[in-house]
């Protein structure tokens, strides 16, 4: 005779593992033999009778699933995404190397048009700021990373972002590189010398506002 | 660099049959270095790694490089290397020690502790696989929900992505910005010559003033598919009415900034005064 | 006051529901004021001792899982692991026990070259990630575990992998060897690159290598 317990445990574990609900059949063929199934389905239902989980019977199977009045737990679940898109993903690691650098520069570098979403979307998870304007025609904004950025990545400084030797070494880049290629060396980022700091009220990336701090100039 | 020596025969068989103290095989095949080697030698001494007896490992290893390369003849070289330094090392443990020690190379006693603590390192990694092997293992031993309800609860306090996922977004763009072409066509400029000679034939006809936008042939843009832009037309006829202004055979004047060019022939032309 | 029970019960359904582990900072999000995460948490484990599901630690998160002696039911639920080479089996058991750690100091252990592929399939399975960089010559890479590294293992934290404590306490995972350490070197072996700084002439291929690397690269 196999414990009652035991075939209890047993049950408890398909359940919570399976895919689907099981029905007394799917729970028969995977137990082992001699289990006495309605007994251990009977016993479970009493131990989860009131608690967080409960075991409910839907179309003849059998399933664990959350109690109703908790309910109210699992509404609030619209978080939002932790996970990067491609797209912030790509404009993450552009801003990383070639800080400071403007809008422009990271559509040049993509070779799409950067969503106004995409640098939004790094600008409120706090990986990404403005860190000034270019001395150039139309004083784009500048983008860098922050103190977050870092803290993700679990670098001390920028200069400890890897380079094109730990890339090679990765296997991310062949031996023998297009002429002309090179990733910026991590060592040379610094303020830049051809950026102003951002003045009161310049918040937001805005063209509008890019193109308006233009003409004030003009 | 390594040769496929009894590549059938994995390195547990090595290790047992040099624990058994039987006839000794060892994997030379691939990721298994030198160092492997003595550490299976080294387990058979069934001592603590730290307190090994370097020549007693020395030795065996020795008649192992002797034996592999009886069998086969192109062994490794870092198998030979190592060879070398154990007999240098060996017959430096054993030689009394000389009165004024060579002073670039540290003491015998301490390059066999410290070949001892290698090996103990590397035992203990090794102890570490088969214990890491034996947690139980997610999707092995123990399972999670099968069936996550339908609201999805998302751990909110991690963000994914590391370095390698950063470096290769990177990289990945930066090879397609390399593979992709983009040839700009120089814009097509009305050639100062061309200006010059035209203003020059029409001279005789300004003999009023003349708007500069009437005067540069910016109609002919809609004739040429890819010729001069109409901005070009203009700004080639200014270069060039400026030169016959300079050579006194022509007139301008603007009232003001930004408003009309006008040009008119002179009709007798300034003498240069001395 | 909030009722213990009630709190246990939505910890209960909260981490029942969830896709993957919770950390105490995911519950207190979720559950109203004034829950006892701590308790609840503590009370749960009590409940589920010895039950067909557990509640474990891992990553430091909490997750339900199936007990382990019931893995003989879950046939259906095995996914063939892939299979991790013997060298990498090994090189990530350095990288656990010695991070952060760098490639050359994994090589100083085993002896032997890593393979370029070794480290990368650590990396592909999200078992290891790059730390950051040494501040030493050469700024090479380091290595460290990831989450999923203690999720797949069912590790609470670093500190509980099998035998750490006795390893650091008989000195084995210093990397420092002592000084004048010259075993030969026909594979470029070093040490790590924190200790003796290379003498002139005493320069392992390897070193030059990089350093040529690093040339490119500006």
């Amino acid at each position: 005779m196999i414990d009652p317990l035991f075939t209890e445990r047993c049950i408890e574990a398909l359940l919570f593992a399976a895919a689907e609900p099981l029905s007394d059949i799917d729970l028969t063929k995977r137990l082992p033999e001699g289990c006495d199934i309605p007994a251990g389905i009977a016993a479970l239902r009493a131990r989860y009778e009131g608690r967080g989980i409960e075991l409910v019977c839907v179309a003849n199977r059998w399933r664990f699933q959350t109690a109703q009045d908790l309910a109210f737990l699992m509404t609030q679940e619209r978080e939002e995404p932790r996970r990067l898109s491609k797209a912030a993903q790509e404009t993450l690691a552009i801003i990383a190397y070639h800080q400071p650098v403007t809008r422009a520069e990271i559509e040049a570098v993509r070779g799409v048009q950067a969503s106004r979403g995409t640098i939004d979307v790094l600008l409120e998870l706090g990986l990404v700021r403005m860190r000034g304007r270019r001395r150039s025609p139309g004083r784009p904004v500048t983008f860098g990373t922050t103190d977050a950025f870092l803290e993700h990545y679990g670098l001390a400084t920028l200069s400890d972002l890897p380079g094109v030797t730990e890339m090679k070494a990765a296997g991310l880049l062949e031996m023998n590189l297009p002429p002309g290629f090179s990733v910026p060396d991590p060592l040379g980022l610094r303020p830049g010398e051809d950026e102003d700091p951002l003045e009161d009220g310049d918040e937001a990336p805005e063209f509008a506002q890019d193109f308006l701090g233009e003409m004030e100039k003009g | 660099m390594t040769t496929g020596f009894q590549p059938t025969l994995d390195f547990e068989a090595a290790n047992a049959a040099a624990e058994d103290g039987a006839a000794l095989v060892i994997d030379i095949d691939g990721y298994e270095g030198p160092l492997h080697v003595l550490l299976a030698l080294a387990r058979s001494q069934k001592v603590d790694l730290l307190q090994l007896s370097i020549t007693r490992l020395a030795e065996q290893y020795l008649a192992f490089v002797q034996q592999a390369r009886r069998v086969r003849f192109s062994l490794a070289a870092d198998y030979l290397v190592m060879a070398a330094w154990l007999a240098y090392l060996k017959s430096r443990l054993l030689l009394p020690k000389p009165e004024r020690a060579k002073t670039e190379e540290p003491p015998a006693e301490e390059m066999a502790a410290q070949l001892a603590f290698r090996l103990a390192k590397l035992d203990v990694m090794r102890k570490a696989v088969e214990a890491l092997k034996e947690r139980p293992l997610l999707k092995r031993e123990v399972f999670m929900r099968g069936d996550p309800e339908a609201v999805k609860i998302v751990s909110s306090t991690r963000l994914e992505g590391d370095l390698y996922g950063l470096m290769s977004a990177y990289i990945a763009q930066r090879k397609r910005e390399h593979s992709r072409h983009y040839a700009p066509r120089p814009p097509t400029a009305y050639p100062l010559e061309d200006a010059r000679d035209r203003l020059r034939s029409l001279l005789p006809r300004l003999e009023d003033w003349t708007t500069l936008s009437t005067v540069a042939p910016v109609e002919r843009y809609l004739e040429e598919d890819d010729g001069p832009s109409p901005a070009s037309y203009m700004a080639s006829t200014l270069a060039a009415s400026l030169e016959l202004v300079k050579e006194g055979v022509l007139e301008a004047r603007q009232m003001e900034a930004f408003s009309d060019v006008y040009l008119r022939n002179r009709a007798e032309p300034l003498e240069m005064v001395e």
